[in-house]
């Protein structure tokens, strides 16, 4: 079985370590707030400037001052920052966060990540994904394997806009966990109930497996 | 003896100077800190052919956004273009010219503007669309691109308190792109929530010096909220 | 479970790691701000061959003077060398190699490691003997020069009030490199008067946001005066 | 008769303007602050931190963290401000301050400025001054006009190491007020009782002097 939104966020949830840093990307990755570990301590910085978000406030929390990355209402944690934008970024490009998830459109074997426009169809805009992809050593995409029409979304080369050249090397989709290395894609686990065939079947991009393919626990 | 007091009388007042096909930064991300009235002025003023630099354009009904039915800005620079279907949709019809720039590299290039950095190497953006025709350089063994500062013939800019030197303090997340807005402007106009006397905001406390704010003026404020979120207590 | 609690029990603790030959940042201008115990660490640890990273040197008694007696420091780049006979002296006879760097290109290079910025353009230094080797460009119509970033293996720090998670606050002008140091350094150390628990200091008001700090300690500080003036009162 | 010290800070004080934001260097253009007109607000910007720079504080004002620039004790004005020193270099070299006010060693017809070592001799450092005459469009050196040899300060070309290139249009010596244009000193006014000969003699490079040479008034 394909994993679901909150078990994507829940796989991801596993490679966080105490005293982490996170930024987490709009969508799935947002979910993972929700699974941190109880005997773990991790901040949520969101790149609008503020370094420990909270949860979601109460209605008589709400302060329209007080968003993240997402435009959504949140709290402070204890011991939170503000901060502007350039110093947000100066945290994210020089590298002081500690792990970073965000969505894609495509991955490839390069380590190459496509995901803020479709051309002629859709333009998002980038927001801070680029300076994220280039600023920090540990991301983790995620992402469905394939499109609704059964498309790939690993690739051998990316078809769309880059938002970041050779910076991915760990992807998580609802298929599979798969690190990137040497121009392969390596299948790490597989979520449970899929097989090795359908993933390989749903990846267009060199993919190495191994004997042993682990399935998730949650 | 005007000295250091930067108040002025009206809106009009503020963002007197404003003339087509000027370029202007804005604070602001998404509609959380955005200089509403000063936008609103600009609307009113009905300025044509503007070059607007802030990380997004508002939505369809609030914020920069208003200033897209008159055609009045000719060229957005913005990391995001997400939820607001006019953008896009001049975007897409070449209505709108839009230079896409990373939200690091945008808030780096104002605040590089102001501090007198005229460029500065950074990693985002090598090997995408964002660093075709610039200069990419190798430095100690990872490629960089070459991207320059961005100065307005004005910046607007929301802070929630001011003394009337123009000294600064934001609140929250409606700080964001504010501060580096405030030192990119030729002429720098500011809207607060409240107005105070000098000495009465704790110099370690400022996050603006009033050096870089020329105009300031008390508003009142929608804040307008885009994704309201609660949790639910049991 | 650690966690975020930065909190070490001793100064060896705090500069652990510390190796001959390694690049120190350190925060401070004159003998304001100075991270002063930090350094009585690093002369107690008789660490050599340091390049050390700051605005000036402190005096022959005080801060980072104090390294000069043992040769401690091989080179040393600062902006200022006034007010330190034996700093002057040892960079006049080539005992120690002195970096002259203007003020505010060091604080810019130090900001700029921290921020993942390789190397950035200035005007300052174009046409002197700080700009030669190095490359220049002329960017509309205006020559600057090339200048790179500063990391160190260490940064010290000081500051006035620190939460346990390194969230910092300055206090008026020793404030000065303090922050840019704190996100220049692979370990960035820091001590402070007073440590609160989180939560306690006003998110708004921090700083130096945590995440740039790797080891906080408390610590009690003869904060030596240089030039006392005062004024007369009648 | 050459002008005192502060004479000097009283005839500099005499360019300042209502509003301005004003640097200050070390010595002479610290005496400045001494001669601000009554009927003018002029802020004061230390350069390690500080806008809004107060008078020199009494015994029980002293504060160890609060230096200006020159390491002296000062207070805070009503309305300063305090930041980092990279904040208060990018006021400096982004071009916010209204007036800098600087010593030197030797200034040439071309605008460049000598002020921070001599070689073999002395090394001072340039601390600020580089990104202070970098930064300003409007700029004022104090300097006594000849040392005490006799020999001229004011230059055809600079002989020590450079501080800025061709940055200098204003120089206030002890025996006149000069602008520097089109590779000429230009002499603006003459210090009281000081002749016309006297400050030809003592100037080594080309230097205007036209018909009527105003004496300074305090």
């Amino acid at each position: 079985m394909a994993l679901s939104r909150e078990q994507l966020a829940q796989r991801v949830a596993q490679e966080l370590q105490d005293g982490y840093y996170v930024n987490l990307g709009i969508g799935i990755p947002t979910l993972v707030a929700n699974y941190i570990p109880q005997d773990m301590e991790v901040m949520l910085q969101s790149e609008n400037g503020l370094l420990g978000m909270g949860q979601f406030p109460t209605e008589e929390e709400i302060d329209a001052d007080l968003i993240n990355a997402g435009k959504q209402t949140v709290t402070m944690a204890t011991g939170a920052s503000i901060f502007d934008s350039a110093e947000s970024f100066a945290m994210i490009r020089g590298g002081h966060v500690d792990l970073t998830v965000l969505g894609a459109f495509e991955v490839d074997v390069q380590g190459n990540i496509a995901s803020y426009m479709i051309p002629g169809k859709l333009i998002k805009g980038m927001g801070g994904a680029m300076d994220l992809v280039a600023g920090a050593d540990n991301i983790i995409v995620t992402m469905t394997h394939a499109s609704k029409h059964g498309d790939s979304k690993l690739l051998t080369k990316c078809s769309l806009p880059l938002t970041g050249k050779g910076c991915i090397k760990k992807v998580l989709t609802d298929l599979a966990f798969i690190e990137i290395k040497g121009n392969k894609f390596h299948l790490l686990e597989r979520a449970p109930g899929v097989s090795i065939e359908e993933i390989i079947k749903l990846t267009n991009g060199e993919l190495v497996v191994p004997q042993h393919v682990p399935e998730m626990h949650f | 003896m005007a000295g250091f007091n930067k108040v002025v009388a009206s809106y009009e007042a503020a963002m007197a100077g404003l003339e087509d096909n000027m370029t202007v930064i804005a604070g602001g991300f998404g509609l959380c800190g955005i200089p509403e009235n000063l936008i609103k002025e600009i609307k009113k003023k009905g300025t044509q052919g503007l070059t607007i630099v802030s990380n997004n354009c508002g939505t369809t009904t609030h914020g920069l956004g208003i200033l897209l039915p008159e055609k009045q800005i000719k060229k957005m620079i913005a990391s995001y273009v997400g939820e607001n279907d006019e953008f896009e949709r001049q975007m897409m019809s070449g209505e709108l010219e839009v230079e896409l720039t990373p939200q690091g590299t945008l808030a780096e290039k104002m605040r590089a503007a102001g501090a007198g950095i005229p460029a500065f190497f950074t990693a985002t953006g090598v090997g995408t669309p964002i660093a075709e025709g610039k200069e990419i350089r190798n430095i100690n063994g990872r490629e960089y691109v070459l991207e320059h500062s961005i100065k307005g013939d004005f910046a607007i800019v929301k802070a929630w308190k001011a003394d009337t030197f123009g000294n600064l303090v934001f609140r929250k997340t409606a700080r964001n792109f504010n501060p580096m807005a405030a030192t990119a402007g030729n002429i720098t106009v500011v809207e607060v929530e409240e107005i105070v006397e000098p000495g009465q905001l704790d110099p370690d406390e400022i996050h603006t010096p009033g050096i870089y704010v020329d105009r300031l003026i008390k508003g009142s404020f929608e804040k307008t909220i885009e994704q309201r979120t609660v949790r639910f207590t049991f």
